[in-house]
């Protein structure tokens, strides 16, 4: 009994709408034109809100704050898959995720701007707060989605991490304890190239980042992160089948961060303009626009309505930021604990 | 009333909360079907099924870290890392999250969640299975620790952690498991949490330990009319008590088994220092043990508190 | 473009001496009689040593022992395709290790006893004290693996752990610094088929754990890991071209811990004596028995010859183990750091 | 001389260690190309390559692992950990084996590795981007800790921490980096390790603090005659300097960043109540940071310990 092969693998990318906006019909997913304009506002107010956060930063209204210029599609075809009672786990990027979800955008700002309250989310949306530990909340999204297989909910798990997320320990333990307790969870790797100056390649001698399911027992696929058919698709795939019972699935979105790290970031230190120069012909907005326009979807004078719907919203948003009263001192006491400790109450009598 | 060891009492105190409450469930490495190394969870797995006492993978960031998706989801997850010394990978989970999610969210998710592991020295056993590393948990405010020292008040205060809204960080001596027996109830009682307990009231010093250093600090009081505290929960400890009883004796023994520098000793001396250090009639004594890396058993009995340690200490304080 | 598979992987399985002692020619690894004669003795005084160590355990004369009972040939045949000159990371259960590169014995019993000095390891042998903490030491491996590559020293790092240390986020790391630096270690995984009381299907819920290798973009290899030649020349192979620069390689060697966890635990609380038994025709020391026999190496008077020699060795061992002098409490303060502290010096007036 | 800023004296530190000495290598997230967030590595991989300079995967237990190994081989490994609050990955790597292989092996293997990491409130960054934990650290023996207060004694104490043949974690408060700028020479002079320094003397009161503390201590004693010690290495700490100092003042104020509760103030008070109660003529007083969960930027000046609080537990003592 020589050598034999005991198991094979293989990975596979999904790819639906093509860079001039063509679609393949077989893979498209049943969306109606109501859904593909709903799909194509939310990344065009993400990217307002986008670039607003940056001006904000620079003249000092926001502290650091991390852009999520191309990478839209990646959050809003993933985010759009899920149901209002699913419950999604953000790291730090994952602006168009909460934009898609409703969350009050003004309350993102707020956070960005220094302040916790921003992060109290709202009782009706079950998104946890944003999570800064590299890859450490992917442990909470599966210790939830155990909870709901436990209770019965007929529920899923949504927690997204980036390329560098996948080195952490905790990336790994996630990984397993979901394919181990076969957990209703959806794992959504943003490959974007990049963790601050470290390189995808550098990252990991892995080819993909989804093979590495394979050593969970579990299915990874790759889908082009800029497509936002495909990552709709992939991902509400692996929804409905994690609420059937089959456990989880990793996605790895393959896209790009066009942008700094983040604004105290100066991508030029480690990265030539040419390499994110090739990307911008993959432009999410762009591609779906260009399939819109082909569908009669898309005309200037819905653009143009766009644009400045948009840019009222956001408009909007700045200002009850900027309304909103400033925490008081005593605000650090309140949320260590359920109620103060005596230490704590003394400390207090300094304010 | 039955007599029980600290194993029985803790092990019963688990079997009522989710008798109580169905969201209890307990998750670690071997607490299953083995019923945990030190059989305190034995019999769970029969009594309520392997979705609710959950053998994990061997990897104590993800147990500590599921739990905390499960208690933010509405569970009430009891956790077991086997061996204090096993801690360490979650750690990042618990200062980073299980203590401040509270707080990022203002409250919207919470984690109430208990964090089981037996500590300190005193089994006989290989490298990491001996330390007693309760400073480093004492120092990260949203968290709680609860030490117990006897089967009642171990069962009291493990349904208190249980119920407790925060997360609680519950060590149990395992030189303690088997060591004493006392009258236990059956059925729900609770020992509150941040309440420190006299366990012999006296007027010439005061002697503060907590695990399993009380009962050494017990018989080396014998002959003295000593004060002795069970702190009972570290953090937050009850500084009332402490003071109240310093303002007493004017003096002051604390004996902690871990290495002496940085331990939590340190936080209650400096306490009073603070707070009631009029009250002194001198220098504030640490029996501790030392500082150095932990020995295997051949040397264990050195590095520990001894009752001798503590009855000169004692002797000491009392020449002011 | 739609779904297209962009990677494939195999997994392949090594045997080459079956249970009846009949060797794969084509496969079979070039070892001399002396070497063939070797590996045996190897196993044998192994497995005589351990049974000694649980009967001094059961007479209170060695603290908690964990048997290597069943797994000899996993670790035999690995440490022996290694040179001088490599460094090895046992985990805690690495008897037959310390055995095949010439540890003093006496000494693995005196570490057993509860003695540090146990593991003042001799200085012409590149071994690294037993480690505790599940997972944890592949990281040495790997970080030493990395300084041979930097100092340009021809030598590789082998790393012993179990099923049950693969879950630990230290596992993942420690696979994937090597693979992106292509550091020149050996990941010796033996699957014993248990964790404590956790089997091997609840660890994970990968079918091999030799697959696991796919999510570091290297190799993964399973082998018989009762099969001593099988062990022996995928580790060789895999030394080999760690040197010749080529990264490292997990090999899975799959056995069966035939003893308790430790002398601590119990298994039948949590396993059948049946599922045990199942394993015993495939003792590793049986089969390479088989092997000698049919080549006319194995005789009754050798075999006889072998049985007096380990037992005098054991013996000369617990022997030695038993005249050590007892270690000082001063000792205690003396490896902390190179020098005591200020304060260490004043707490050794203690003794 | 060249007047530096805490970020280039440190660098400079890296620069000719690494010249000196072909076995002193760096490895972290970001510290490469790069040049480390806060550009303390700038420059390094250009001059020794990526063979010595090494941009790691994002895994802090797998940075300060592999340095481990590294080291025990024959490496200096210098490891930065990007922010301290992203250090509890590694606490597990270097409390159960950076600190201990050591006396694991009974010094056949040893770790002399070098962990910076910069700590520390004050430059409005995200979550867990300000967090001074040195408590934690010092609470483990075989591990050194050392937080530099200026640029001139950052350099020589880099330079001892790296020579060190034991783990020391050095911790770089990330307020300081560009804020001070002072003469640093270039070329080799050593800070030693274990060594407190006084920044001023004086006779009222002793007052005790560390890293970014220290400013505010001097800036808080402009009008008493205070004794002002920069600890510089935590552990160990030299506790000679701090009696003789006590002794003469009889008064203490100990200033730390970190979360009052089992901060490492606590230890330095303690260790004067048991060491040097009798020269004392008040309480010891601690100001610190408050026991709450590190709130965000828009806070985190009200969290600190303020040049005025300072003043004010100054006031107190010497009430006495
Ligand atoms: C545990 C931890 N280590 C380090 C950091 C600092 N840090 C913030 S983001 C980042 C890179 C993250 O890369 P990736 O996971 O690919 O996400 P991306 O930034 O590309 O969205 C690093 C190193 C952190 N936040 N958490
Ligand atoms: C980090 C850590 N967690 C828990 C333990 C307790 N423990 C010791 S051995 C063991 C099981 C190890 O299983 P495996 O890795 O398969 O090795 P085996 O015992 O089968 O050789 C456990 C849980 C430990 N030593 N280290
Ligand atoms: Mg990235
Ligand atoms: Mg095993």
């Amino acid at each position: 009994m020589p050598e034999q092969t005991i198991e094979s693998f293989s990975i596979k990318r999904l790819e639906i709408l093509s860079e001039t906006g063509d679609a393949d019909a077989a893979l498209m997913p049943p969306l109606s034109e109501e859904q593909i304009k709903e799909l194509h506002e939310l990344l065009f107010v993400t990217r307002t809100f986008d670039g607003r956060a940056l001006n904000l930063q620079r003249e000092g209204r926001l502290g650091t704050y991390a852009p999520v210029l191309g990478q839209e599609a990646s959050q809003v075809g993933s985010a759009y898959a899920f149901e209002k009672t699913d419950w999604l786990f953000p790291s730090f990027r994952e602006m168009a995720v909460f934009m898609t979800i409703g969350y009050p955008m003004n309350m993102i700002f707020q956070y960005w701007s220094g302040d916790e309250r921003g992060l109290k989310i709202p009782d009706d949306l079950n998104i946890f707060p944003i999570s800064i530990p590299v890859g450490t909340h992917i442990l909470h999204a599966v210790g939830a989605a155990m909870a709901m297989k436990y209770k019965g909910d007929k529920k899923a798990a949504g927690v997204y991490f980036g390329d560098g997320g996948t080195s952490e320990g905790d990336f790994h333990e996630g990984m397993n304890f979901a394919g181990t307790f076969k957990a209703p969870v959806v794992f959504i790797c943003q490959n974007n190239h990049w963790a601050i100056s470290v390189p995808r390649e550098r990252q990991t001698a892995a080819r993909s980042l989804a093979q590495k399911a394979v050593a969970y027992g579990f299915e990874g696929i790759q889908v082009d992160g800029n497509d936002v058919f495909a990552v709709y698709k992939a991902t509400r795939d692996a929804v409905d089948k994690a609420k059937r019972g089959e456990g989880p699935t990793l996605i790895e979105c393959v896209t790009y961060r066009m942008a700094d790290h983040t604004t105290a970031d100066d991508a030029s230190r480690y990265r030539t303009k040419e390499v994110s120069e090739a990307w911008k012909p993959k432009d999410p907005i762009v591609r779906l626009k260009l399939f819109m326009e082909k569908k009669g979807i898309w005309t200037e004078a819905y653009q143009k309505e766009l644009e400045e719907k948009s840019k009222a919203r956001v408009d909007e948003w700045v200002k009850m930021e900027e309304s909103v009263e400033k925490p008081s001192p005593k605000d650090m006491f309140m949320f260590t604990y359920e109620k103060p400790t005596p230490r704590q109450l003394k400390e207090m009598g300094d304010f | 009333m039955p007599k029980m060891n600290m194993v029985q009492a803790i092990n019963l105190a688990l079997k009522e909360e989710m008798k109580r409450d169905n969201n209890v469930v307990v998750l670690g490495e071997d607490v299953g079907r083995d019923g945990g190394v030190f059989r305190v969870t034995e019999g769970l797995l029969d009594l309520y099924g392997s979705e609710r006492v959950m053998d994990t993978p061997l990897a104590e960031s993800g147990i500590v870290g599921t739990a905390i998706g499960m208690a933010a989801y509405g569970l009430k997850p009891v956790a077991e890392i086997q061996f204090m010394g096993f801690i360490y990978p979650a750690v990042d989970q618990i200062f980073n999250h299980a203590a401040r999610i509270r707080s990022r969210c203002r409250g919207r998710y919470t984690v109430p969640l208990v964090i089981r592991t037996p500590y300190g020295v005193g089994i006989k056993s290989p490298e990491h299975h001996s330390e007693s590393s309760e400073a480093h948990f004492c120092h990260m405010p949203g968290i709680k620790v609860v030490v117990p020292a006897t089967p009642y008040t171990a069962k009291g205060l493990l349904i208190s952690a249980i119920r407790d809204p925060d997360t609680v960080v519950f060590l149990e001596s395992a030189r303690l498991y088997r060591m004493i027996k006392e009258d236990v109830p059956e059925g729900e009682y609770t020992v509150p949490l941040g309440q420190a307990r006299i366990v012999q009231e006296g007027r010439q010093v005061t002697v503060i330990a907590w695990g399993s250093m009380l009962h050494r600090a017990l018989q080396a009081v014998s002959t003295v009319d000593a004060e002795v505290i069970d702190l009972m929960t570290l953090l937050p400890f009850d500084e009332e008590t402490v003071y109240k009883s310093v303002k007493k004796t004017g003096r002051v023994v604390i004996v902690q088994e871990a290495p002496k520098t940085g331990g939590f000793g340190a936080e209650i001396s400096a306490s009073i220092a603070e707070d009631a250090m009029l009250y002194l009639k001198g220098p504030i004594k640490r029996v501790t043990g030392y500082d150095v890396v932990l020995p295997l058993p051949k040397l264990e009995d050195y590095y520990m508190p001894t009752v001798n340690r503590i009855s000169k200490a004692i002797e000491e304080v009392l020449k002011y």
